[in-house]
């Protein structure tokens, strides 16, 4: 069924009946050309996009619970390319514009807003971090503009510039970066990859990879096994535990990152901004809640929680940015479980398995890689060859040296 | 003798005192400190030169023992020696000369601004600065834990007398912390 | 006419009475009171506006699970938006306002989204407004989020102030009510260290609220008797209008105190609230159990509350909501309400009771078998209607309706650890599960023990329990031990529009809606309908949604799933949790000991990690920084300047094996170096990749001092540390920082021997063939303290670093500009630093950006491949060391008067400007009054092979395109011949 | 979280700085004839376990005594705390 207001109104006054479940709840088939392991945002877009784009007809998503549940489902909803690295720029711009046509080619409204990111800095050497990085992103073929303190102030007037710790000396904003709504993300991906002939197939737990002389035969899981031509494992936070399976190591350690919001309230911020003196990121939602993270916690931790001194880290940061939210009231907090890669970089690859392919280590940047994830990940299962604007993405780039480290703080995952 | 004039860590040329409620907060300027780490395989050795020095025996793991010289325990096989600094000045090369090529010793006493913060109801005021457990702080013990995010040693010297040892560089931040938690909690 | 609806009775103090405003009115009330409590008894009773569709909104309970009545507490900068007043403590001159309603309560324009409801069904917007692309952003997007949200900000920083504290104790207990109260004197008595914390201002719980008995007391003097025998145990804390909050690893829970909410103002230096990690070896949950409403036509109307807060209204705060009252339940609880309304004269038009076998009552009505199946009243409730057992409905006139569809034990704590709870049969509820947090165990209600005399027991065994307490448990007093059984009825069939959240206006159909699409998950229907999503997280409406999503599933509650919550059990200020780490004190301030001194010379100072530092000192006349910096460079590189540089780290290394140490941490090697003689080092990440870089001074074969960049001084000491415990456990190396320890300036220029000539006692000897290039020694100065000279130098100049105790810094460095005054001494801050380094081509933090390898600096050589140094091995990776690999160089603008910009890439002189093409960045970039010509150093791919080439430096971001030159980084003296001067 | 110290007893978790897998003891041998591969699984391949993990944490605001904490990354309950120095030398590190 094609949505549009259209067929809102017309349902409502035909009493709703005619809505239709968004996604079948198939049972699974005995064998597949392409199983993605995962439904989450990474895996039904890659559905999505084999699909619609590389013409893949017998694919299947498993997921272990319910499609959408797992981080897409739990971050703070941030679309933006503004990276530094050449192998980073190129693929998340590629994501921008994904992003930016997203809701006409699912038919379903993601929210997405391009209110734009802006980026504090508070030094020198900050801003000089900055240039080469807004010069990188406009060389790329994104949005870059470089903003001083007055021309921040005059945008935003409520951040503290008048007893600050570490003054606001400017910033380097995206005009296109943004939000979306998180949820509707999956569940757009699921609702297109299923009407082209996905099987998507919920509750359906892993256990298992079927690997024989070094070829990946399918996957055992909770409703039995599931042949396939091609496993892709699409499933961030959990990557260990599942290429564990495969008997693979991976440069990737999974760590526990906290989100928060605030109660609604009347417009107060229009964009998404980041601190850059403390751990503090924040925009507001639709519904008028104050979406808010920092750091992780920083020890490993499949936990799904996290503790209070990075809730008052966090807080600390907010207070001393925007003093203006001390009296709004921290609503609920909750903890995802990251990738963390060994540079803060993504990998999308074969694996030495024949016909296992890999995709994680999204880190905290995992939300605004969706589309593009998806769509490179398709690509290499279809193509067997990397998307092209996903080539650094390789699994052995740390046995040559080719690290892809934005932050600069080298092999420990909990500093990126 | 040389003619440079020293000021405190506060800046001063003389010590700052506040009182809130009947406890006070003041400066403790004149304090000579040193370190001393034992020697791999050492530690014995230490521990009996140290007790000659201190003229009692040497403190266990979170405690301080001493009159005049006194130490307290700064980490494995590792202690803080603190002495008045007028009698002292040169703490660090006493030390050395005590305990020999059984420890390493260094100079530590600008390196550390000292507020003894005394009167009753002490533990209110602690509670609001670090999470240690107030139950175990018993006289003679030491803890380091961090006030404000500055890393710091606390002495228990009596239940109306404990002393902050901070960073000198950071003294206006953990003066203005301490003061703070005394007009909030008294 | 004030205080309509106030009885008699109730635990309010009559003899004061207070005045408060609420949208501008003023009315009166009594100590005691809430906000809640205070406005039904003025009669009013529509306070606010439902999120969605802007139905009018009473109060629905009397706690802090209310949905409904939430307010704007205070005003200016201290406005609170999204307040409950059913716990905000009333207090003189209180001034409160509805929210989300314009252009007031009554006449609100968005009430016309109500008569859209049926267009505005559960998740809409998902599927329209998609065409066309622009109109999203620039027309639907804007009308949703001015709608969004309920209360609004003053957009003022808040005045107040918070604490944060941390208290130990070996039992928690969450909640002073029957349960809670009783395991205290269990514990307490025992001798236990106790903390009871509760949210209200009254403990008690229920009890507070109830008129039976326990003993020969009423229950809420029996709850006082135990909170004074509470408060005089010294063992026990009694902490109340605590609310705790959530419960963390390891028995650590958070609480927050509210200790100025209900002053008028707060008292000079004290809180607001204070965030408590409380420490416990063991934690009792005693949290109680919420009651839950039934679902029918309309039951949403301002008057219809639940059962148990009309009670509570009437016992303890002598108040009633109407004169007519009704009754909706399907348990007996409900009909307790009925009984103690009566009690007190106030008309019960009837107890409609869905039960066939409900009881009787000789005192008023009671329709069995019955259920409301509307009501009317437009800002408030006037009638329900009630569909009999026969069919035929009845109409009853009533300003109030209590409704009561049986209790949910307060769980939330069991599932801050992501706990599930599990289904009780009997109680028709979710009860603790299994999995508790470690160290938790729940008692009373909160445990599904519903009657007041099993809270009592169940509080004291649980108090026993946990401390393994072999004494014998304290006798308890008579109390009400009815057996609870609850037979669900959540919501009433056939209506059209009945509510489960009723701030987020989500309905029975949307659920049903929700499943009839494929959302059939709880987090499916919660995030696809927002039920559950408002300010009071769902506290009363989940359970009903996840029920009637069973319903239409035809699966059991468990089967469909669990309702689990997260923290903060109720809403916390952003405030609390930040306390004083704000404004100034958000991080300590790091101050150098002459620190004073450089500000009474005017100077600016620049924040470098927690540090201040003076960037540059301007003279009266001089009226832009470049001229301060300018100056002092030409004066420093003329003759002599000194600069602060306390701020580097630095550590002591002494042991036998201290050379030995610093060959493994060092690329370069250090087992030569000679006692009295300093040496550079360059430190590596085991990764390959420069971590810092500093200098090492060897004061003795067993002894070196080393430093590092002032940013990476707490970083490489832990490195070091890890190096030492870690990898080399048996080396004999003792480390410490003596960072703060010594006062320490750079004096450089031609002139810096002489001035130090002048300070540096007769008996050392600092000519320069005594005390050469990368000398280092003790000293004294000034007839006779002590003081460590270093020959070191990062200008290029001949220059030193002579560090004299902390104290005396402030002294020394006045003493310096007294002896330089012959030589025009100049102090220069870290601008000038940062030109003269940049003039001499020394990387520093730009150049050490956490990427680049020796070789890329140009320092290949210094990596020894005759030792075991951290990050050789991998330095050696391919990619890091292919032909192109980008190399330090210097960047000169062809015409001197061209900005060069750090940031900006580099290109060839012709091709494409794209990343494709990309040769290299500049790293840092600075004006040299040297060469008057700005300047900049660089990282080029193959760099150091393309001397004198010329190459496009581009900076779209700026707006930038350039034509440089590529040159030696070292601008200046590159032989180093005045460095060794 | 609560460490409890060998020393020192029970301190807070946020006074410790967290590096990782406590694996990162095992700096392999710099004159191996594979020491390129084995540095490179040494910094850059972790097991990462979803269970009981033994990891390096350092007291930075307390002693400054690294430690090595068993720790079970599904429900954070510590069940060992060991001064990383003397796991060290149990692993065979000396000089």
């Amino acid at each position: 069924m094609r949505y549009s207001g259209f067929q809102v109104i017309k349902q409502a006054l035909t009493g709703h009946k005619g809505w239709k479940p968004v996604w079948r709840d198939p049972a699974p088939k005995s064998h597949y050309d392409i199983v993605i392991i995962g439904g989450g945002g990474h895996g039904l877009a890659t559905a999505h996009y084999l699909a619609k784009v590389y013409g893949q007809r017998r694919v299947a998503v498993v997921e272990k619970g319910w499609i959408g549940g797992g981080n897409v489902g739990r971050n703070t909803t941030i679309i933006r390319s503004n990276y530094l690295l050449d192998g980073n720029e190129h693929f998340y711009e590629f994501s921008l514009k994904l992003w930016e046509g997203l809701e006409r080619d699912l038919n379903y409204n993601a929210m997405i807003s391009q209110r734009g990111v802006l980026n504090l800095y508070h030094s020198d050497g900050q801003r000089d971090a900055y240039i080469r990085r807004g010069n990188a992103m406009i060389l790329n073929g994104a949005d870059a503009e470089l903003l001083d303190a007055d021309q921040v102030r005059k945008e935003h007037p409520y951040l503290n510039f008048d007893d600050a710790r570490f003054p606001i000396k400017g910033g380097l904003a995206q005009r296109r970066g943004g939000t979306a709504r998180h949820d509707a993300v999956a569940w757009g991906f699921a609702r297109s990859a299923d009407s082209h002939g996905v099987d998507i197939i919920q509750n359906c737990e892993v256990t298992g990879l079927r690997i024989e002389n070094g070829k990946c035969l399918g996957v055992e899981t909770s409703k039995g096994f599931i042949g396939a031509d091609k496993v892709g494992c699409a499933v961030a936070g959990s990557s260990g535990r599942v290429m564990g399976m495969a008997g693979l190591r991976l440069p990737i350690e999974s760590h526990v990152l906290q989100a928060f919001v605030s109660e609604g309230l009347k417009p107060v911020l229009p964009s998404v901004i980041t601190y850059g003196a403390g751990h503090f990121y924040v925009s507001q939602s639709d519904k008028g809640g104050l979406v808010f993270g920092g750091d992780l916690d920083g020890y490993n931790s499949y936990a799904q929680r996290g503790n209070l001194p990075v809730v008052e880290d966090v807080c600390e940061g907010g207070m001393s940015l925007m003093p203006i939210i001390g009296r709004a009231r921290l609503l609920r907090m909750w903890g995802g479980v990251m990738d963390m890669s060994m540079d803060g970089s993504p990998i999308i690859d074969r694996t030495p398995v024949d016909g296992l392919y890999f995709n994680g280590g999204w880190c905290y940047g995992g939300f605004k890689a969706t589309p593009a994830s998806g769509h490179c990940f398709a690509h290499l299962l279809a193509r067997d060859a990397p998307h092209p604007v996903a080539t650094a993405y390789r699994l052995d780039r740390f046995r040559t040296g080719r690290m892809i480290d934005e932050k600069g703080v080298g092999n420990q995952p909990n500093l990126h | 003798m040389h003619d440079l004039v020293a000021i405190t860590a506060l800046g001063g040329t003389e010590p700052r005192m506040d009182t809130v409620a009947g406890v006070t907060c003041s400066e403790v300027p004149d304090v000579a400190l040193a370190s001393v780490a034992a020697r791999m395989g050492q530690e014995n050795n230490v521990i009996k030169a140290l007790e000659a020095l201190i003229e009692t025996p040497v403190p266990d793991v979170g405690q301080s023992a001493g009159a005049v010289i006194c130490a307290f325990w700064a980490g494995p096989d590792q202690w803080m020696i603190e002495a008045p600094q007028d009698s002292h000045e040169g703490i660090a090369t006493q030390v050395k000369s005590a305990v020999g090529n059984a420890a390493s010793v260094t100079e530590q006493t600008d390196g550390w601004t000292r507020f003894d913060l005394s009167g009753p109801n002490l533990t209110a005021v602690l509670e609001l600065l670090s999470s240690l457990d107030l139950r175990k702080a018993t006289t003679g013990s030491v803890t380091r834990s961090s006030i404000h995010h500055i890393g710091c040693f606390v002495l228990f010297r009596t239940p109306e007398l404990f002393s902050i040892y901070g960073p000198r560089s950071s003294a206006g931040s953990l003066h203005h912390a301490i003061l703070t938690a005394m007009r909030s909690a008294l | 006419m004030t205080q309509t609806n106030r009885l008699s009775g109730g635990q309010i103090d009559r003899n004061t009475t207070l005045n408060f405003r609420f949208d501008n009115h003023s009315y009166t009330a009594h100590p005691g009171d809430t906000l809640a409590s205070a406005l039904l008894a003025n009669d009013v009773r529509l306070i606010g506006r439902s999120f969605k569709y802007h139905r009018p909104r009473g109060l629905l309970t009397a706690g802090s699970e209310e949905p409904n009545g939430i307010v704007e507490l205070r005003t200016g900068s201290r406005k609170e938006p999204n307040t409950r007043a059913t716990t905000a403590e009333i207090f003189d001159g209180l001034e409160a306002h509805s929210q989300n309603r314009w252009p007031n309560l009554k006449f609100d324009a968005l009430a016309v989204n109500d008569l859209f409801s049926n267009f505005l069904s559960a998740g809409f917007y998902y599927k329209t407004f998609m065409w066309p692309a622009a109109f999203w952003e620039k027309l639907y997007e804007p009308i949703i989020r001015r709608a969004a949200g309920l209360g609004s900000l003053s957009m003022e920083a808040d005045p107040d102030e918070y604490d944060k504290g941390f208290r130990h104790c070996d039992l928690l207990i969450i909640g002073a009510g029957p349960a809670g109260l009783m395991a205290a004197l269990t514990a307490g008595r025992a001798g236990a260290d106790v903390i009871l914390a509760d949210e209200d201002f009254t403990p008690g719980g229920r009890l507070n609220s109830e008129t039976y008995a326990l003993g020969d007391h009423s229950a809420p003097a029996w709850a006082a008797q135990a909170v004074a025998e509470l408060t005089s145990m010294p063992n026990v804390r009694l902490m109340t209008r605590t609310t705790v909050i959530g419960a963390f690893d390891h028995g650590i829970y958070g609480a927050v105190e509210r200790t100025g909410d209900h002053l008028p103002t707060l008292p000079a230096g004290k809180p607001r609230q204070i965030l408590w990690r409380i420490y416990s070896q063991k934690a009792l949950l005693c949290a109680g159990a919420t009651e839950r409403p039934i679902a029918f036509e309309n039951n949403d109307r301002p008057g219809i509350m639940m059962a148990s807060a009309l009670r509570t209204y009437a016992n303890r705060f002598a108040v009633i909501a109407a004169p007519r009252v009704a009754v909706f339940t399907n348990n007996d609880d409900g009909h307790r309400t009925a009984v103690d309304l009566h009690a007190k004269g106030i008309k019960v038009a009837a107890v409609i009771d869905v039960r066939d076998d409900a009881p009787s009552s000789y005192d008023y009505e009671v329709l069995k078998g019955a259920q409301v199946v509307d009501t009317k009243g437009r800002h408030g409730l006037t009638f329900v209607e009630v569909a009999m057992p026969g069919g035929e409905t009845r109409t009853l006139e009533c300003g109030a309706l209590g409704v009561s569809g049986g209790w949910n034990p307060n769980v939330h704590l069991t599932c801050h650890q992501r706990g599930r709870p599990i289904w009780n049969e009997a109680l028709a509820a979710f009860v603790p599960g299994a999995d508790l947090p470690v160290g938790l165990t729940v008692a009373g209600a909160a445990n599904g023990v519903m009657s007041t005399y099993g809270a009592l027991q169940s509080g004291a065994e649980g108090a026993a329990k946990a401390l393994d307490l072999t004494s014998a448990l304290p006798d308890l007093p008579d109390a009400e031990d009815a057996p609870v059984t609850q037979t669900p009825f959540w919501y009433v069939q056939g209506c059209k529009r009945a509510w489960l959240d009723q701030q987020n206006d989500v309905t029975v159909k949307d659920v049903k809606l929700s499943y009839q699409e494929g959302f059939r998950s709880v987090e499916h229907l919660k995030r696809y309908t927002t039920l559950g999503m408002a300010t009071d997280q769902g506290k009363t409406s989940n359970i009903g949604g996840l029920a009637i999503m069973a319903e239409v599933a035809g699966k059991s509650i468990p089967e469909t799933g669990t309702t689990i919550f997260r923290p903060p059990y109720t809403p916390v200020p952003i405030a609390t949790f930040a306390g004083r780490m704000k404004g100034q004190e958000f991080h300590p301030t790091r101050l150098t000991p002459s620190h004073h001194w450089a500000k009474e010379r005017g100077a600016v100072f620049v924040e470098v990690g927690n540090w201040l530092r003076a960037q540059w000192f301007p003279l009266p006349d001089e009226t832009h920084w470049r001229q301060s910096v300018d100056r002092e460079v030409r004066q420093t590189r003329a003759s002599v300047g000194v600069c602060d540089c306390t701020t580097l780290g630095k550590i002591d290394v002494q042991g036998t094996d201290a050379a030995a140490f610093l060959n493994r941490i060092y690329a370069n090697g250090f087992a030569k170096l000679a006692v009295g003689k300093t040496r550079y080092g360059l430190m590596l990440r085991e990764d390959g990749i420069v971590m810092d870089d500093g200098t090492a001074a060897r004061l003795a074969d067993d002894h070196f001092v080393v430093t590092t960049t002032t940013a990476n001084a707490v970083s490489v000491y832990r490195h070091m540390e890890f190096t030492r415990q870690c990898l080399f456990p048996d080396m004999d190396v003792q480390l410490i920082s003596t960072t703060d320890v010594w006062a320490q300036y750079a004096v450089a220029g031609p002139n810096s021997r002489k001035l130090l000539q002048k300070i540096v006692d007769p008996e050392f000897d600092i000519s320069n063939e005594a005390f050469p290039f990368m000398a280092c020694g003790n000293i004294t100065v000034c007839q006779g303290l002590r003081a460590r000279l270093f020959r070191i130098s990062f200008s290029g100049e001949l220059a030193y670093e002579i560090a004299v105790p902390s104290r005396y810094g402030d002294a020394l460095m006045r003493r310096l500009m007294d002896m330089g005054e012959e030589f025009d001494v100049v102090p220069y801050g870290t601008e000038a630093l940062g030109v003269m380094r940049i003039e001499k081509g020394h990387a520093a933090g730009n150049e050490l950006n956490g990427t680049t390898t020796a070789l890329n600096l140009g320092m290949a050589k210094m990596v020894s491949k005759k030792k075991d140094g951290i990050g050789s091995t991998l330095s050696e990776r391919a990619a890091l060391n292919e032909p192109d690999a980008l190399a330090l160089v210097g960047i000169k603008p062809l015409e001197p008067e061209k900005k060069v910009t750090a940031g900006g890439h580099l290109m060839n002189i012709d091709g494409p400007v794209d990343t494709a093409h990309d040769q290299g960045y500049v790293t840092s970039a600075v004006y040299s009054p040297i060469l008057n010509s700005s300047i900049g150093l660089g990282l080029m791919k193959n760099g150091h092979a393309r001397m004198g080439e010329r190459m496009r430096l581009v900076s779209p971001l700026t707006d930038l395109t350039i034509e440089v030159e590529i040159v030696s980084a070292h601008f200046v003296d590159p032989k180093g011949e005045r460095l060794r001067a | 979280m609560i460490i409890d110290h060998p020393m020192l007893g029970p301190r807070d978790a946020s006074e410790f700085t967290y590096l990782g897998d406590a694996s990162l003891i095992d700096r392999p041998d710099w004159q191996a004839d594979d020491a390129a591969e084995a540095f490179y699984e040494y910094g850059y391949l972790r097991d990462n376990p979803a269970g009981e993990h033994q990891e390096l944490w350092y007291h930075e605001a307390g002693d400054r005594s690294w430690l090595v904490v068993t720790r079970n990354t599904l429900t954070h309950e510590i069940s060992k705390v060991e001064l990383a120095r003397d796991v060290a030398r149990a692993r065979g590190r000396s000089k």
